[in-house]
């Protein structure tokens, strides 16, 4: 059957914007469409990833925007990594949107969805987009998401952690687009390949002030130390649902960002070493600041810091085992993270404090269940999903000599795993808080959709081998992907 | 050079000068009111005429030149009585000799 | 002291920045693709306006970034201070008589010159961003003008909404027609007319609308969560 | 599959657990139906377990599963003692709370068990050895409260022991391309000499801490003493021994042929000997008979140590045979405790007495059971304890010795408490009702090991055989004679028949103790013993006045030097350094947006600075 | 159906406002294009039909008979006096301005005005604050209150007859007849 | 012609500079709004001269935006001042 | 060059104000001081000595005399973004104020550690 509209990697972005924009239309039809319409969108995305991604796998996609072949437009860029991101992410979001269906009661829920679409779509568009204006643009997107997000609940304390992310996020914002106005004014170009090209016209000491520009801008949404000071704010006064989204996703496109940047435009050895370093950095100072904490979600964050801390020391290695590692590791943090959010949100709800957690084994078994796995997973644990990540960012690590940074990993990993174990304790204490509430199937089925992706990668981790090999070849191949761009 | 650029030029200088003097009346003036009396009005007339000017030195733009001026005309005292008027309300009365302040009398009666 | 440091800090940043853009000629050309918009831009797209067919066309993509994020800009601004009420308006507020007659008599003027500018986007300086922030500020002018104005949110969130799918329907229709999303599907009539460019005026007037309709909602939203009700 | 393989040997095992576990659901009795089968089956396979090895790639590594005949041994424990765990566990878990979580860990742990001792290559050892970390974790914490604590002290000991583990497991691999014991043998000896010891000395470190040995025992007491009875006697009887079988492989199967080989293993066997020494004086301060069990574990392990680390022949065969006997008697004393307090509540000595005419083949399971522990003949213990002597003495040990001595001698102190505090003694009005186990679930098992030690000590070929090829395989040189059942050498080259010597030995103890036991149950009567006062004294309160309580004050007055410096402490602190260190950090996070907008320009400037200097 | 027919009476203007807010906006129209082109009218004409249909409540009041001819003319002769009034006063702000004494006594002084349409007002302020030495601050109902340069004491019709007295007459014409 | 753009020019400049004088001296906030103002109608006026320097038309759409970007501030201000808003 | 530093000095400027005012509203003008320091230094580099707007609105107009048109492009985009981001910064200061009736960011510190 020939298609009306063939599936290309635009529809990532056209699919949610287009619902976006119907959504207050539909609303006034019936406002039971501002529930399914953000459903239907997912799945259509899904279903793309799901034809799509198998072709990026053989060779990348590469679309061009407005008829205009780079570097004169736009092009999108579906490599192995790019699709792998985009899958991950429309699942997730696929994910979310099924949880909050019952969880997610605040008003006005028309606008909680297209921020949530936007969220998802503007992490999508960083991760395909070739051009880095367009970049710029839909990190904005992504982060205009998600300071509305975070202050989206009404309680106290939300405007003040949206206030904070957002102050912080403008730096992000302003340091990045310096960063493209140097280039643009040494080049004369925006798209991604043809600056790879061009990088000899900049002079070595502007690239290095340049890389300093997008390592803070793109530092700061992949939370790495110390300019995350809004994480552990942002994490705990976003709903859930969302907080579970910028672990899994926002964080991921911005590291996304940093990765194909650095090697596309900054391959220097000295820039490499210290993204490494500045990882391991943030991985033990957050699982550090971590042990202490009596929230729940802030305690999360914490941790959510360190796992992008490891995959970021890990990615900093830039071998292809250590790439390798880091994007399972992103993987494996985006769906245990997101699992761990939901399951928490699910038990102890808005107000996680540690002690609403207090017999949770009881009352709801299931949950407290995954909440157990998604610790284990996090630890790193066999047979579970972390445990394969884990393994592989030390072996990355064990390749390139740094037997000193796997010391750190693992002796992080106690740390971890001293906090995730007191809260599982807490599960099975007999005394609980009295509040007894049924919770809904299809929030049940969503983190249980996550719990089986755990048990899945770790009893069967081949069975994304090929797509993460491909993913690194595909972000350490600069010569494949700046010919492919500029082919014609 | 025909006799509209000319009319033009003369606009356009007289429009100039009333500009500067504008701008020296704001400087000269003794308080927020005279200041707005003296700079604000003279700096729009000033525009206008300067304006208008360039408008009959190039024929074809005079319509959309007489559309500014219209404009001008048509705002500029508006925002002007605006921000007297709020600059009164928020407690900057105006100098005066014989301390003439209607205003403020007739709104301290409304108040009490 | 803070002082000091801050002063030193940015001085060292500021002097970096510098050092960055001093290998950069001022006011020489740089060009790469820029030479290639303006060679191209009348021939290839039809619009006399370089930047709005960089705009629209050549990166129309950002374009569409752009408008999203004035759309989310927007919704988020809804969210953030939803059901919120500001205190009863004292007396003190009332705008004077000389400013509501002169806000309703500009209004229409305004309106049309902000159509009028997102109507010409690609022959003058503008464009649906421009005219459509001047629709705003005529919005804008009205909240302070007049005593008691509320914008028709509904009405506002329906225009967004039909200029927002116009332009992606305009991108999926370049799919349609089995060329590339946001590619021109139409005639490129003559340059320097109104009805020239292709599809770029039509997205133009859409984006006109629509961030007229957002940016007015956001100065509502934002007025009446500080003046509040009475 | 084939029947006789390893994959489904351990199909069987995993798959079991989970059966059990999904059967639960169905009815009570099918779960411990399948659970009972799952472990008896998987004994069963043991002896039918083929030579062919299984590879399997897993996550971009091989993993390799195979059976030698030093891990069939270690396998054997772990049979001998899942059985009856979970026997004993039928009746006792019924009154616990979430049994099939309870049935799900438990087959876990045995499971990964048998996996750890299977695994050919490092990973698989690792992976198992994780999945049994954390199955016994849930094990341990499952009655919650105190457990908790209890459990994450264990595991977090574990997570060092574990990540050193992995530590070396990283770089070996890295070093040899491939994670096959062997493989990573060979090109072991080829690193320099100081990068060995650093790689053996964290997998010995990492194995050390399961084995709860000294400076790493400090989950030991309270993990043992917070898990439910049936599980500790697993956990003290089997898992431990994970630990001594993974020092056992690393010391001589990858280890044996550095410059540093030696040194590190007399570090280990004295760590051993004094791990046993000072474990045997907390014992003895216990007043719970649980705690006091556990410090026993901790001392009995140190024991093993010794043997393993001394690497004579004649050692090794010493620790091995202990590690059996030990997993046995062990079990008996923990199902016996477990039995008391089912019935009782109990597991305080203080409050516990006179249960011997309440529950006599429990009583009669810590008798033999501490027979066997104060290796008094005719019974395993002796054995094992004989053996480890005479090496000590050939490989001229002589103040480990009398470390050894002085600890066994010891150890009678601490179960003399045991028996006499719940058996003997004046029985209690309360404990009137208390009735005897019931017999299949529970006095089976018992029984069953108690048989156990019996046998082992009469005929200790049966165990002296399959350590024999454990250690050809490890590479030892072992001669029929060395353990011919009935002869030992001595220093002077005599041979002494030890069948006979165990026979009178044993024959004279056993009249002469049991006679004694029914001379007191005889004499026993009901007097209150727990408010007696002399005539218009009223005791206050919280005195009790039972002599039992402060049994060995006087003993504790004079080692409590010693003991009040133990290295735990000084664990504790590294512990509460990182903790306060972290409270410390996380103040970085002020809560202040401006003060986060500082750090950015800060390190901005300071990114801008470096890289402008490194140019 | 009557209910519309009722709304068409009491408006009956309807129309009529609409086309004369259409007619001065596509004036403005006209002058912002300065093109006859055909295609710009067009668009005009579309364009400020569609500006008109939505501003024409707020933008008259009365319709079509403000283009009365007689009307226009004082449109004009308006202006004529407007201009008049500038010029003289701008060049008694320029002399005040550049004086070096300043000879100036500023106050606010008030006066009631005549008018009743509120464009009137607002040309009679903009007018005000146009010709220099006076500056409307506010009115309040029909009272004017003028900044004067100046200012002296006086009742508030000699102050109307000195500072709107040429309008005023002029403005009734136009609109309130 | 030259000449008299420059002639014209100059005196817009120092008509600028003279108003800057009263936006940095004050003293109160409307007398710098007034500054502000002048200065924008300034500009307004520069901005219409400039489209005839360079002949070109459509900088004039620039000099109308700009003078109702301008008096929007001012309206803007003055409510806000009072606390219209 | 003196385009470039005082569009520098105008980000700085907008830096300083955000490192350094403690009220929540300032800190908003700073950052966007800080966007408008960025707008400039964009539209400074496009900027060609000589060069007309980009627009082919009058005939015998050439490329060579045009200003490069992609920073006037890029800017108007930011431009939005910019608009965008400090109208979600107002409300976030909106409700902050409506809760803590402060707008001082030191006060505001009931999220830490
Ligand atoms: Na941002
Ligand atoms: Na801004």
């Amino acid at each position: 059957m020939p298609e009306l509209f063939p599936l290309s990697p635009v529809h990532y972005v056209a699919a949610p914007l287009l619902a976006a924009f119907l959504l207050p239309l539909v609303a006034k039809l019936s406002r039971s469409f501002i529930k399914i319409l953000p459903g239907l969108t997912f799945l259509y995305v899904l279903y793309v990833s799901a034809v799509l991604f198998p072709h990026a796998l053989q060779s990348p996609i590469i679309e061009q925007i407005a008829g205009w072949a780079p570097p004169l437009g736009i092009n999108l860029y579906y490599g192995p990594m790019a699709g792998l991101f985009a899958s991950l992410f429309s699942a997730l979001g696929f994910i979310v949107w099924l949880y909050s269906l019952t969880q997610m009661k605040q008003e006005p829920l028309d606008r909680f969805y297209i921020l949530l679409m936007m969220l998802v779509a503007g992490a999508t568009g960083i991760v395909l987009t070739g051009d880095i204006f367009n970049l710029f643009v839909f990190m904005e997107i992504t982060a205009i998401s998600a300071f509305s997000l975070t202050a989206f609940l009404r309680e106290d304390d939300k405007a003040e952690a949206g206030f904070k992310y957002i102050l912080i996020g403008s730096l992000a914002s302003t340091f990045v687009l310096l960063g493209i106005a140097v280039l643009y004014s040494y080049t004369g170009t925006l798209n991604l390949a043809d600056l790879a090209l061009s990088m000899e016209k900049v002079p070595l000491s502007v690239r290095v002030i340049v890389f300093g520009l997008f390592l803070v801008g793109f530092g700061i949404e992949a939370e790495i130390f110390p300019l995350n000071g809004w994480a552990p704010d942002a994490y705990s006064a976003a709903p859930a649902p969302v907080s579970a989204l910028f672990a899994g996703i926002t964080v991921k496109a911005a590291l996304y960002a940093l990765a194909r940047v650095t090697i596309l435009l900054f391959p220097f050895a000295g820039s490499m070493a210290l993204i490494s370093i500045l990882g391991l950095v943030t991985l033990v100072i957050s699982e550090l600041a971590a042990l202490h904490q009596k929230n729940l979600f802030r305690m999360l964050a914490y941790s959510s810091m360190g796992q992008v801390g490891l995959a970021i020391a890990a990615l900093g290695l830039f071998t292809a085992e250590g790439v390798y590692a880091a994007l399972f590791a992103m993987i494996n943090h985006a769906i245990v993270k997101g699992m761990l959010f939901l399951a928490v949100f699910a038990m102890a709800g808005g107000s996680a404090n540690l002690d609403n957690l207090n017999g949770m084994g009881r009352k709801k078994p299931v949950l407290s269940f995954m909440f157990t796995l998604g610790a284990f997973a996090i630890i790193g644990l066999p047979p579970f999903s972390g445990f394969w990540s884990k393994l592989s960012v030390l072996t990355a690590m064990g390749q390139t000599g740094n037997y000193i940074m796997i010391a750190i990993v693992l002796a992080t990993t106690i740390v971890e795993a001293t906090y995730y174990l007191r809260a599982t304790g807490r599960l099975y204490l007999s005394e609980g808080s009295p509040v007894e509430s049924k919770t809904p199937l299809s929030a049940i089925a969503a983190v249980a959709v996550l719990a089986a992706g755990i048990l899945w990668i770790g009893f069967f981790p081949g069975s994304i081998d090929e797509i993460l090999t491909a993913g690194a070849q595909d972000l350490l191949d600069t010569a494949k992907y700046t010919e492919g761009v500029l082919k014609d | 050079m025909n006799i509209m650029t000319i009319i033009g030029m003369a606009l356009t200088t007289q429009g100039a000068l009333f500009l500067l003097l504008g701008a020296i009346g704001i400087v000269r003036m003794p308080d927020m009111y005279t200041r707005m009396q003296a700079g604000t009005k003279a700096t729009t007339l000033g525009a206008m005429s300067f304006i208008l000017g360039i408008g009959f030195m190039e024929p074809a733009w005079l319509l959309k030149t007489i559309l500014i001026v219209v404009f001008i005309a048509l705002s500029n005292p508006i925002s002007s009585h605006a921000l007297a008027r709020a600059a009164h309300r928020s407690g900057i009365f105006p100098l005066s000799r014989e301390n003439i302040d209607l205003y403020k009398r007739d709104n301290q009666e409304d108040k009490s | 002291m803070k002082k000091l440091l801050a002063t030193f800090l940015l001085g060292f940043i500021g002097f970096y920045l510098y050092t960055a853009f001093a290998g950069v000629p001022f006011g020489e050309s740089k060009m790469k693709v820029g030479k290639d918009y303006l060679e191209t831009t009348v021939p290839k797209t039809g619009a006399v306006n370089t930047v709005t067919s960089i705009v629209v066309n050549y990166r129309g993509f950002d374009t569409l970034g752009e408008v999203t994020v004035l759309f989310l800009a927007a919704t988020g601004l809804g969210a953030i201070l939803f059901g919120m009420k500001g205190k009863p308006e004292d007396k003190h507020r009332e705008p004077s008589s000389i400013l509501t007659t002169g806000a309703k008599a500009l209004f229409p003027i305004i309106v049309l010159l902000g159509a009028y500018i997102f109507i010409h986007g690609h022959l003058t300086p503008g464009g649906g961003f421009q005219g459509g922030t001047i629709i705003a500020t005529g919005v804008l002018m009205l909240i302070l003008g007049i005593k008691k104005f509320h914008a028709n949110h509904a009405l506002l969130s329906i225009m967004e909404s039909l200029a927002g799918i116009t332009f992606v329907v305009a991108g999926i229709l370049g799919l349609a027609f089995g060329k590339t999303f946001l590619e021109n599907i139409l005639p490129l009539g003559t340059p320097g007319q109104v009805f020239s460019a292709g599809v770029i005026p039509i997205i133009y007037v859409a984006v006109g609308f629509k961030v007229g309709a957002e940016l007015a909602g956001v100065l509502d939203t934002m007025m009446s969560t500080t003046r509040g009700e009475e | 599959m084939d029947i006789t393989g390893i994959p489904f040997f351990l199909a069987v095992s995993f798959g079991g657990a989970f059966l059990a576990y999904l059967l639960h659901f169905a009815h009570r009795f099918l779960r411990n139906a399948v659970a009972l089968l799952t472990v008896s089956v998987s004994a069963a396979l043991l002896f039918w377990l083929g030579d062919e090895t299984f590879s399997i790639e897993m996550g971009g590594f091989i993993l390799t599963l195979g059976k030698t005949p030093y891990s069939l041994f270690f396998a054997g424990i772990v049979a001998l003692l899942a059985v009856p765990t979970v026997l004993f566990s039928f009746t006792y878990m019924a009154k616990e709370e979430r049994p099939a979580m309870y049935y799900l860990n438990l087959l876990i742990t045995i499971a990964a068990m048998y996996g750890i001792l299977f695994s050919l290559d490092l990973l698989s050892l690792f992976i198992f050895w994780e999945i049994m970390t954390w199955s016994s974790f849930l094990l341990t914490i499952h009655k919650g409260g105190n457990a908790t604590k209890a459990g994450v002290k264990y595991f977090l000991y574990s997570a060092a022991g574990a990540y050193a583990i992995l530590f070396s497991i990283v770089i070996l691999f890295n070093m040899s391309g491939s994670l096959l014991i062997e493989d990573v043998a060979r090109s072991f000896v080829l690193q320099n000499p100081l990068m060995q010891l650093m790689l053996a000395g964290t997998l010995l470190f990492g194995f050390s801490v399961k084995a709860g040995l000294m400076p790493m025992h400090g989950w030991a007491p309270d993990a043992y003493a917070e898990s439910p009875a049936p599980f500790t006697a697993l956990f003290s009887g089997a898992l431990s021994k994970m630990g001594i079988f993974g020092m056992g492989m690393v010391l001589y199967q990858i280890f044996l042929q550095s410059p540093f080989s030696l040194p590190v293993r007399e570090l280990l066997a004295w760590a051993g000997g004094i791990t046993s020494a000072l474990a045997t004086l907390r014992a003895i301060q216990q007043t719970d008979a649980k705690r006091l069990l556990a410090y026993s574990s901790v001392a009995q392990l140190g024991y093993i140590v010794i043997g393993l680390a001394l690497g004579t022949p004649l050692s090794m065969m010493a620790a091995l045979f202990i590690a059996l006997l030990h997993g046995v008697f062990k079990a008996m004393l923990f199902f016996a405790v477990g039995a008391v307090y089912f019935r009782t509540g109990l597991t305080d000595l203080n409050e516990l007495r006179g249960l011997i005419r309440r529950m006599p083949v429990s009583f009669l399971t810590v008798l033999m059971a501490i027979i066997s522990l104060a290796n008094i003949p005719p019974l395993g213990g002796f054995v094992g304890k004989w053996l480890l002597y005479e090496s000590l003495i050939q490989s001229d040990h002589y103040f480990l010795v009398i470390v050894a001595f002085f600890s066994s001698t010891a150890s009678f102190l601490y179960v003399y408490r045991l028996i006499f505090s719940i058996f003997l003694g004046q029985e209690e009005k309360e404990f009137e009702h208390v009735k005897e186990v019931p017999f299949l679930t529970m006095q089976l098992p018992m029984l069953a090991l108690a048989a156990v030690t019996f046998i082992t000590g009469i005929f200790p070929g049966i165990v002296l055989a399959p350590i024999s090829s454990a250690l050809t395989y490890l590479g030892f040189p072992i001669y029929h004679d060395m353990w011919s059942m009935s002869m030992l050498f001595n220093e002077w080259g005599n041979r002494i028949n030890l069948l006979a010597m165990i026979s009178v030995i044993g024959t004279v103890f056993l009249t002469g103790f049991t006679i004694l036991s029914l001379y007191r149950m005889r004499r026993t009567r009901y007097v209150t013993t727990k408010d007696i006062h002399t005539s218009g004294e009223v005791p206050t309160e919280n005195e009790n006045l039972t002599y039992a309580i402060n049994f060995y004050q006087p003993f504790e007055r004079a080692v409590y030097p010693v003991l009040s410096k133990s290295i735990r402490a000084w664990i504790d602190w590294i512990g509460r350094s990182v903790s306060e260190f972290g409270d410390f950090l996380r103040h970085i996070y002020t809560g202040d947006g401006q003060t986060y907008a500082w750090y950015v320009v800060l390190f901005l400037t300071f990114m801008l600075a470096a890289g402008s200097w490194l140019l | 159906m009557d209910g519309l027919f009722q709304r068409f009476a009491k408006d009956k203007e309807y129309h009529v406002r609409f086309v004369f807010s259409w007619i001065i906006l596509f004036a403005i129209w006209m002058a912002l294009t300065s093109s006859l082109q055909i295609q710009e009218v067009l668009t005009g004409v579309i364009t400020v039909g569609i500006v008109a249909s939505f501003t024409w409540k707020n933008f008259t009041t009365k319709g079509l008979h403000y283009l009365h001819p007689q009307r226009i003319f004082y449109i004009l002769l308006y202006i004529l006096v407007f201009l008049k009034e500038l010029v003289k006063s701008n060049f008694h702000v320029a002399w005040i301005v550049l004086h070096p004494k300043l000879p100036i006594s500023p106050g606010i002084v008030r006066f009631p005005t005549r008018l009743k349409s509120e464009t009137a007002k607002l040309i009679l302020a903009n007018s005000i604050t146009l010709t220099p030495g006076t500056l409307s601050v506010d009115i309040k109902d029909n009272m004017y209150y003028i900044h004067w340069l100046e200012a002296k004491n006086m009742t508030d019709e000699e102050a109307a007859q000195s500072i709107a007295g040429p309008f005023e007459n002029l403005l009734i014409k136009i609109f309130e007849d | 012609m030259e000449t008299f753009y420059y002639i014209i020019g100059g005196i817009l400049l120092l008509a600028l500079v003279i108003a800057a004088f009263r936006f940095f001296q004050g003293p109160t906030a409307p007398d710098r709004v007034i500054a502000l103002d002048a200065m924008s109608i300034i500009l307004t006026a520069g901005l219409v001269m400039l489209a005839l320097v360079f002949q070109r038309f459509i900088y004039i759409d620039v000099a109308l935006i700009y003078s109702i970007l301008g008096f929007m501030g001012i309206v803007s201000i003055a409510r806000w001042m009072e606390k219209g808003i | 060059m003196i385009y470039y530093i005082v569009s520098i000095i105008v980000m700085l400027i907008g830096l300083y104000a955000v490192l350094m005012k403690k009220n929540l509203i300032k800190i908003v003008v700073g950052l966007s001081l800080i966007d408008s320091g960025t707008h400039l230094l964009l539209v400074a580099i496009g900027f060609i000595k000589g060069g007309t707007a980009p627009i082919y609105s009058e005939p015998g107009l050439t490329a060579d005399a045009m200003v490069d048109p992609v920073p006037q492009a890029l800017v108007l985009t930011a431009i939005v973004i910019g608009v965008a981001v400090t109208a979600v910064a107002l409300a976030m200061v909106i409700r902050i104020y409506a809760q803590h009736k402060t707008l001082d960011i030191r006060k505001i510190r009931s999220l830490k550690w």
